[in-house]
């Protein structure tokens, strides 16, 4: 396959995920709402949300690496899709995922991660910097069980192509990894509440009403980017765990209804928990998880 | 064998002075004592044939000697008074 | 505490006393000379002439040591005037006025006490006595010098000179056995002359005798030292 | 040639014509007067080095020993005759002034006591020697009183009693010795045979004793340490340097009366004197004392040699005499700076930087005690340790490394506070010309005994000594201005890394390492450009660093990697001892690290032990593979900081200069990974297996990587944090090469070059921060990006690399981590390595907002850019990062194939693809990445730039606050203590407890040695108990 | 009995001396009773040089008309150990009056003459 062509899939892709992050999170917005017995907005309001924001006319920048933020930010996201192969089975829809493999993704997370969190720097808004704090302490604990999933995983397949992963798990729902290697998938799903920021772990960006966590000081152009940046990224990770846990998808349809059910799990998850201080998370990581990811590992070298 | 008894008592009494020397709370008697024992030394030396060093004991030992701890303690005695 | 002390220190002197007795009982008496002794007293007079054999010892065979010792004594002196110097430099009056009895004794003793120790010094070679008999009783001699003339000056410009001229002949007369003789104090340099005789025995009068006045001096100097502090003040 | 008694008649003479003369002028006599005993014995020594061996024997009063007294004079006899008279003569230069104030009898003194120790050292007759030694105790005794105060009088009585009973002990043996030898001669009692009984086994007792004594054993030698603390310095120079030298020979010349085997007792004498002083000297503050101390404690150690003789063989003579002419010359030249500056407690020795030549000797002399190559004692040391592992004698290698240990502990103290101290004394340091001029002398002395030292050495290479001539160089280049020096110093290693290379351009690890030392060093010059004046004592040892870095390359054997170990200790020593409040950190570092070299020494001893070459090799032929192993483990993990042996680094590195922290994090550290690498190599694969010191290895890596990171998380100063990020990287390095795996080893490299590159880069930017902010306070700075654009680029271009986020080479490194940790199964190791490179984002986060983004403080509303000096190297750096990131191959793939195809680790190989990277697990393609992301990136700030293009610039304080203001920027800046919640959640894991370990082995040591030198309770009553029951001890020991 | 001859009975003697001597060196604390002390020492190892170059019924090794020139070497003592002592004897005068001065100095500074008074260097 040519490169052109290659672009050319790479670019429909991203726009079938961006489409889907934002009416994804239209609908989930729209069912929590309905759960806490509001009425909630509707299912197209982020699509309004993105448009209102690139057509702001006020563009206010804090100098270079403000402004580069929301690129490094919106790369990170772009980036993690480019290097994800989509749909198993079709050449179409690998991106660009023989550069690199497992590993590349879960460190190319990062770059969107240190992008925003130095363009909110440059911000100066003291409650960004806070809200990065935070959030880099979170992270840091929530690496833990999904490293140790990650290993367990690799040492199941003896790979760290994703798309071998997903290969092994084809012929039916015993295959998946969920049941071949349920610590692993515990302790990588318990991860996962984290790496999506909901509630009870949504403290470095909560309340989002108020003007509080890193992008507190991005608006308009720059905040769109940031939105697009979330709708690609959460499908993305959905993707991700899809693929490494639940037997990937041969086709949109299947990515669409897994990535569905994947993030409404947090979401449901966030409804019923309160929310967590970074202090008491981060313990919490190191207790449940942590055994998860340590059992995954010990069950597999027995 | 009357050397041995000579040599006997001369070293007994050698020894109670060393004694005397080097308890008696006052310093004079002391420093006679050692003087005593020099002397009492050179004795024997002459008893052990060795009249070079007789003499040398005698001279030296007992006489140097214990006029430099003479002066000394004279010199000790003088400004303990001024004080 | 102080019977703690004591019975402390008593037991390492106990200790002691035990090694000392081990090595007591090593000793058995001698019957005989042994091999250097005897070359002493077979080839001593032939060799150095002087019929006294410890001083044939002291003063030839065993010179440097005898040059050491001499050392000594004069390292003494100098240490004790270097420590006695006092800071102000200068001396008072001693306090007691000497006795008449005790001025008079000396006048008559010193002269008879001298030639006493000149005598010892110079037939050190043929009777018991010595240099360093010689050289205390000349420092007695001084002692009483100096209890009878308690308030005059007496400046120690003599008795270094004596030192210095003393121990340099001393010292010359060993190099004079390296050039002339067999070696370093030699006291062949001479001819041994008569056995039994004043002049005999090489160098050995001539040694002996600078050896008397060097030592004389040098305790004299000592104590000189230690009579004239008595009257100095305190600082 | 002139008869040596000349020189006794010429000294004696000369002191009894003095009592003629009276007037002034006479220090001019003297001086002639000992003059001439140096030309003799040198003339005799001479004679005797230019082949002649017939020893000279002359007797006295014209009859042949026994009958009389006789001298010898050999070769022995003549080098101790020299060095005492060279010393008598510089001694006198020394104290001509007081001398002259004392008045004529002072002088009279010394001339007699310099006889006396000319005839010790030459008389064969014990009486005689007796009579000699007293004169020489009483010259002393009386020398002490030259400089007049409250304590001499007491230290003089006290030296005058236990003389008295000590030789007492010595009289009592010589009668007996007569009673039963018939003799005093030593050579005649030597040819006698006489059967050995008990008497005359316990009179050469007493009188061996008594000699013992005269050494000053520790512990009974209170009454001697007295007198160095009282006596005048110069005369202190006299008694260590002097009548030590006299008694060390006396005894050497009096062992072979004993029936008895006194050897070990002399061993062990000489080990308890060695280690206790030394130990004690840890508590001691007074100079002088401290002096003693050290001085009784090279006795000892000449002592521990005297008695392991037979076993050293052959090498006696060169061991011998390297550590005495180093204690003598060393020891008597700190006494003599001693009475120049005439300060007693060591703090007040910072009065020292008041004279250039003064500190440089003092220094000089204090390496020259240590045993620091290339001085004499060095060589001496080393052939000690090889020869005593040899002959598998090592508890007392472990002892004689303690002690020196303990040594170096108080030396390098004083020497901190002789550089960095507060200099609180007001008046002008009055230095009398002639008292300059010994001390010089004796500098000179040591520099040719370095040499000759080095030639005797089977070791000694010519080669070894062209850095030190470099570093003499430079040192005489000093006057130069800095721009100069540091031109030449790059010119010369651009040159040296020309000539070297083609000698190591088939071994790509060594090329590797070459090219981070050489490479990095001419990059951190380039920051010393922006130095102005002459940078006075800095490029020496820069010079002297890399040399040491470079040796360790080109070592062929374990000499040449021991010197160049020692010799890059010591110059980054004094790099780190250059920063402002380095002292306490300089003295941890060198603490450390000569901890560190020594357990290097033991190890290359062990491996020595039961084999016959020196070349590296035999450590993989080594007959105690767990000790060896684990001791040079130890040893190069001191250096590399792995976690409990790590708190010297952070202040080492954060208290350096700017351009230093960069030399010693970025390139010094490699040096102990370069160790570990050699070692592992030596080590071999399979035998590695049966290893669990690997495992623990690992282990310790891992948790050096969270440890030092996660200490970094917490720290507030910059170059702090960079330190302990420091000290996680070499953690990750550890932990790649304890897999022995091929890949394990490929990411050690890659860890080893990224860890180069981004921390050099850093610690450059940060350095070049912080000589403008001058601060190292994160939370004092602030916004800086706006002054210091390029000094931000290059920190974020580090901090990816550092946190190996792709496309930047870190990740590279990261790839790598996992098929290693997958391949050989170390899973939880790999989950905490995994977690540390997590940790590793707070502080980079910390790092980078805290100084450049945030609101910027006021008072640094006009700081400009970093110095351009300081910008170039960074940019090379990042240029390097850029490449290695896109084309890690170029580096990797040779390695990989000289891994692979030799027998090291031939199995699971990384195969390279054309540009990617694949081994069974996985791939990686850093260059299509790179093009990837680049693409992307490019194009996504386009499109934003398009959508944004009208993008209004604000102030950086004109933020969103809800309406309300902030109070002023700089507490809006939200950066002290960053991570309290992280703190809260999991700091109990960067409590510092290695810290508080140290400490308290710190104060253990330091309370044991204050406890232990209570014996000498200042009476000198007990120093005659002490003395009898020494004598007791032995008694017992040996009957 | 052997024990009771001259020369054993000086050796005991001088033992006994000596012992006594080093007793008043470390009991004593005046500083001029350890000077004493110091001079019986002396004194005892002068005798116990002496009798250790005794021989029994010897006469004093001079050569003179009481002995035979040609059998001196059977009729009288060991000359060496006499000549010893005689430098000993010497050295020891010197000493002795080395350390008065000492006590002497230190009395003038300090106004005592214990030995535990004079602490000031230790440690």
């Amino acid at each position: 396959m040519s490169l052109f062509t290659r672009i050319l899939f790479v670019l429909l892709g991203l726009f079938i995920t961006l489409n889907w992050g934002l009416i994804m999170s239209g609908i989930i917005r729209k069912i929590i709402a309905r759960l806490s017995m509001r009425r909630g907005i509707k299912v197209v309001q982020p699509y309004i949300n993105l448009i209102k924001n690139f057509s702001i006319r006020s563009q206010l920048t804090h100098g270079v690496m403000f402004y580069l933020g929301p690129v490094f930010r919106l790369s990170g996201g772009v980036g993690v899709f480019l290097f994800m192969p989509m749909i198993y089975g079709s050449i179409y829809w690998t991106n660009f995922s023989f550069t690199g493999d497992l590993i590349l993704i879960s460190y190319f997370l990062f770059f969107g991660m240190l992008g925003m969190a130095l363009g909110a720097g440059e911000g100066g808004h003291p409650y960004s910097a806070i809200g990065i704090g935070r959030g880099l302490a979170q992270f840091t604990a929530i690496e833990v069980p999904m490293t140790l999933a990650i290993i367990s995983i690799a040492i199941q397949y003896n790979s760290l192509s994703i798309t071998e992963i997903v290969a092994a798990q084809q012929g039916g729902i015993m295959n998946w990894t969920m049941v071949t290697n349920p610590f692993a998938t515990i302790a990588a799903m318990l991860a996962f509440l984290g790496m999506m920021g909901h509630s009870p772990f949504n403290v470095v960006m909560a309340p989002q009403e108020n003007p509080i966590g890193p992008p507190t000081e991005y608006h308009g152009t720059f905040l769109g980017v940031l939105q697009t940046n979330r709708a690609i990224l959460h499908v993305v990770e959905a993707v991700l765990f899809m693929n490494l846990f639940f037997g990937g998808a041969t086709n949109w349809g299947i990515l669409i209804l897994k990535t569905f059910l994947i993030y409404f799990y947090t979401v449901f998850v966030g409804m019923v928990f309160p929310r967590f201080r970074v202090d008491q998370s981060i313990p919490w990581f190191f207790k449940i998880p942590l055994v998860f990811g340590i059992l995954a590992i010990v069950l597999l070298i027995i | 064998m009357i050397h041995v008894i000579i040599i006997i008592l001369l070293s007994v009494v050698m020894i109670v002075m060393a004694f005397v020397a080097i308890h008696h709370k006052n310093l004079q008697v002391a420093v006679i004592a050692s003087g005593i024992i020099s002397l009492f030394a050179s004795v024997i030396y002459i008893f052990l044939a060795a009249p070079d060093v007789a003499i040398t004991e005698a001279s030296i030992g007992s006489v140097i000697t214990v006029s430099i701890f003479f002066y000394v303690l004279n010199k000790i005695r003088h400004e303990d008074i001024k004080k | 505490m102080k019977i703690l002390r004591s019975s402390a220190l008593l037991i390492v002197v106990g200790f002691m006393a035990w090694m000392m007795f081990n090595l007591y009982v090593t000793y058995d008496s001698r019957t005989e000379l042994n091999d250097v002794a005897a070359y002493y007293a077979e080839e001593g007079l032939s060799e150095v002439g002087a019929a006294n054999l410890v001083t044939s010892i002291v003063v030839t065979y065993r010179g440097l040591d005898t040059l050491g010792e001499v050392t000594i004594l004069f390292l003494t002196a100098a240490i004790i005037g270097l420590l006695l110097k006092t800071e102000k430099g200068t001396r008072t009056t001693p306090v007691r006025e000497s006795s008449e009895f005790l001025m008079t004794g000396a006048r008559i003793l010193i002269p008879v006490i001298t030639m006493i120790g000149v005598y010892i010094f110079i037939n050190g070679h043929l009777s018991p006595g010595g240099g360093f008999q010689g050289g205390a009783i000349l420092a007695s001699t001084f002692i009483l010098l100096l209890m009878s003339i308690s308030n005059k000056k007496i400046g120690h410009r003599l008795l270094d000179y004596t030192e210095a001229i003393s121990g340099l002949s001393f010292i010359l007369i060993g190099v004079l056995g390296i050039i002339l003789a067999a070696g370093f104090l030699d006291n062949k340099i001479f001819s041994l002359g008569t056995f039994g005789t004043l002049l005999s025995a090489g160098t050995i009068p001539i040694i002996y005798s600078l050896v008397g006045l060097k030592v004389g001096a040098e305790l004299s100097n000592i104590i000189l030292e230690f009579n004239q502090i008595q009257g100095d003040e305190d600082h | 040639m002139v008869n040596p008694i000349y020189i006794v008649a010429v000294l004696l003479g000369t002191a009894f014509l003095l009592g003629l003369f009276r007037k002034k002028g006479t220090g001019i006599i003297a001086l002639v007067a000992l003059a001439f005993p140096v030309f003799v014995s040198a003339s005799w020594f001479f004679h005797f080095l230019s082949g002649n061996t017939e020893v000279l024997n002359f007797f006295t009063a014209g009859a042949k020993p026994p009958f009389s007294i006789n001298l010898q004079l050999g070769i022995e006899e003549a080098l101790f005759t020299m060095v005492i008279n060279v010393l008598g003569f510089l001694g006198y230069t020394y104290l001509y002034r007081d001398f002259k104030e004392q008045g004529i009898k002072s002088t009279v003194l010394f001339l007699i006591l310099i006889m006396g120790l000319n005839v010790l050292i030459m008389s064969r007759d014990i009486f005689n020697l007796f009579v000699f030694l007293e004169i020489v105790s009483i010259a002393i005794a009386g020398l002490i009183y030259l400089k007049r105060g409250a304590d001499t009088a007491i230290a003089g009585f006290k030296y005058l009693i236990a003389l008295g009973v000590i030789s007492t002990f010595l009289l009592i043996g010589i009668a007996f010795f007569y009673l039963f030898s018939g003799t005093l001669n030593i050579d005649d009692f030597l040819n006698s045979n006489l059967p050995a009984v008990k008497g005359m086994s316990m009179a050469v007792f007493l009188i061996l004793m008594a000699i013992l004594l005269e050494l000053k054993p520790f512990p009974a030698n209170g009454w001697a340490l007295d007198v160095y603390q009282a006596a005048h310095p110069g005369i202190s120079a006299m008694i260590s340097s002097g009548t030590a030298t006299a008694s060390i020979f006396l005894l050497y010349k009096l062992l072979p009366l004993s029936s008895i085997d006194w050897l070990p007792y002399i061993s062990i004498i000489g080990a308890i004197t060695f280690i206790g002083s030394n130990l004690l000297g840890i508590a001691q503050k007074d100079s002088n004392r401290l002096l003693g101390y050290s001085s009784v404690g090279q006795i000892g150690l000449m002592l521990i040699i005297i008695g392991m003789a037979p076993q050293l063989g052959e090498h006696f003579n060169l061991i011998f005499l390297t550590v005495f002419i180093s204690h003598f010359l060393a020891k008597a030249g700190l006494f003599w700076i001693s009475g120049i500056i005439k300060k007693d407690n060591i703090r007040q020795w910072s009065v020292l930087r008041k004279n250039k030549l003064l500190l440089f000797m003092f220094g000089f002399f204090l390496l020259t005690l240590l045993g620091f190559p290339p001085f004499p004692s060095f060589y001496g040391k080393w052939q000690l340790i090889m020869e005593l592992a040899h002959g598998s004698q090592f508890i007392w290698l472990a002892l004689i490394l303690a002690g020196s240990f303990f040594e170096g502990m108080y030396l390098i103290r004083w020497f901190g506070f002789a550089m960095k101290e507060k200099d609180e004394s007001e008046e002008k340091l009055t230095i009398h010309w002639e008292k300059m001029i010994p001390p010089v002398i004796f500098t000179v002395f040591v520099m040719g005994a370095s040499y000759f030292a080095n030639n005797s050495s089977d070791y000694g290479h010519t080669l070894n000594l062209i850095p030190i001539y470099f570093v003499i160089a430079l040192f005489l280049l000093d006057f130069l201005p800095a721009f100069v020096k540091n031109s030449l110093v790059i010119a010369s290693m651009i040159i040296y890394s020309i000539l070297l290379y083609p000698d190591i351009s088939d071994d790509t690890l060594r090329l590797v390492f070459a090219g981070i030392f050489m490479i990095g060093g001419v990059l951190t010059l380039f920051a010393g450009y922006s130095v102005k004046g002459k940078r006075e004592g800095f490029f020496p040892f820069v010079v002297m660093m890399y040399a040491g870095l470079i040796g360790l390359i080109e070592a062929e054997n374990l000499f040449q990697f021991f010197f160049a170990w020692e010799i890059m200790t010591l110059g980054s020593y004094f790099l780190i001892l250059r920063g402002k409040k380095s002292i306490k950190h300089a003295f941890n570092y060198m603490l450390f690290s000569l901890g560190g070299a020594y357990l290097i020494f033991i190890g290359f001893a062990l491996s020595y032990f039961g084999q016959d070459s020196l070349d590296l090799s035999i450590i993989s032929a080594t007959t105690l593979p767990g000790w060896t192993y684990t001791l040079l483990a130890i040893g190069f993990l001191t250096k590399t900081a792995a976690i409990g042996l790590h708190i010297w680094l952070p202040g080492a590195h954060a208290e350096a200069e700017s351009d230093v922290s960069p030399m010693v994090s970025g390139i010094l550290l490699k040096a102990g990974a370069f160790g570990l690498i050699l070692l592992f190599l030596l080590m071999g694969a399979e035998q590695s297996e049966q290893h669990s010191l690997l495992y623990i290895l690992g282990w310790l890596g891992a948790i050096t990587a969270v440890g030092g990171n996660l200490l970094a998380v917490f720290q507030e100063d910059a170059k702090r944090l960079l330190a302990y990020s420091s000290v996680g990287n070499l953690g990750y390095i550890l932990f790649a090469l304890a897999f022995m795996t091929n890949v394990g080893w490929l990411t050690a490299i890659t860890y080893s070059i990224n860890h180069f590159l981004f921390k050099t880069l850093l610690f450059l930017a940060i350095g070049g921060v912080v000589m403008r902010v001058k601060t190292h306070n994160m939370y004092e700075m602030g916004g800086l990006i706006k002054k210091m654009p390029w000094s931000f680029i290059a920190v974020l271009i580090g901090i990816i690399t550092l946190a190996g986020i792709p496309p930047l080479a870190g990740y590279g490194g990261k790839w790598l981590f996992y098929n290693a940790v997958l391949t050989k199964g170390w899973y939880f190791q790999g989950a905490l390595i995994f977690f540390s490179g997590t940790i590793a984002f707070l502080y980079a986060f910390k790092l980078i907002y805290s100084v450049f983004l945030g609101q910027p403080k006021d008072k640094f509303r006009n700081v400009k850019e970093a110095p351009i000096w300081y910008l170039i190297p960074q940019f090379i750096l990042m240029i390097g990062i850029m490449v290695f990131s896109a084309r890690p191959d170029l580096i990797l793939k040779p390695i990989g194939t000289m891994l692979s195809q030799s027998n090291y680790f031939p199995t699971d190989p990384l195969n390279w693809e054309d540009v990617t990277a694949t081994t069974n697990l996985g791939y990686w393609s850093g260059y299509k990445i790179m093009i990837v992301i680049g693409v992307m990136f490019v194009v996504l700030l386009g499109w934003l730039m398009i959508m944004s293009r009208k993008a209004q610039k604000i102030k950086q304080f004109n933020i969103v606050y809800a309406g309300e203001r902030p109070f002023t920027p700089g507490t809006t800046h939200f950066s002290h203590n960053m991570f309290s919640n992280y703190y809260k959640a999991i700091g109990f894991l960067s409590w510092p407890v290695a810290t508080g370990f140290w400490n308290g082995v710190n104060l253990f040591t330091h309370n044991v040695a204050d406890n232990i030198r209570r014996i000498y309770s200042g009476n000198g009553q007990t120093y005659i108990v002490h003395i009898m029951i020494y004598t007791i001890v032995i008694y017992l020991l040996m009957f | 009995m052997k024990l009771f001859e001259i020369e054993y009975i000086s050796l005991i003697a001088g033992f006994i001396l000596l012992i006594v001597g080093l007793w008043g060196i470390i009991s004593q604390r005046n500083i001029i009773k350890m000077i004493i002390s110091f001079s019986i020492l002396d004194t005892s190892v002068h005798l116990l040089l002496v009798a250790v170059g005794y021989i029994r019924n010897r006469t004093a090794p001079i050569i003179d008309s009481s002995v035979n020139k040609l059998n001196a070497a059977n009729e009288i003592t060991d000359p060496l150990p006499q000549a010893l002592v005689l430098t000993a004897i010497v050295i020891g005068v010197g000493i002795t009056a080395l350390l008065l001065t000492y006590a002497l100095k230190l009395f003038r500074q300090n106004s005592s003459l214990e030995i535990n008074q004079y602490k000031s260097l230790k440690w």
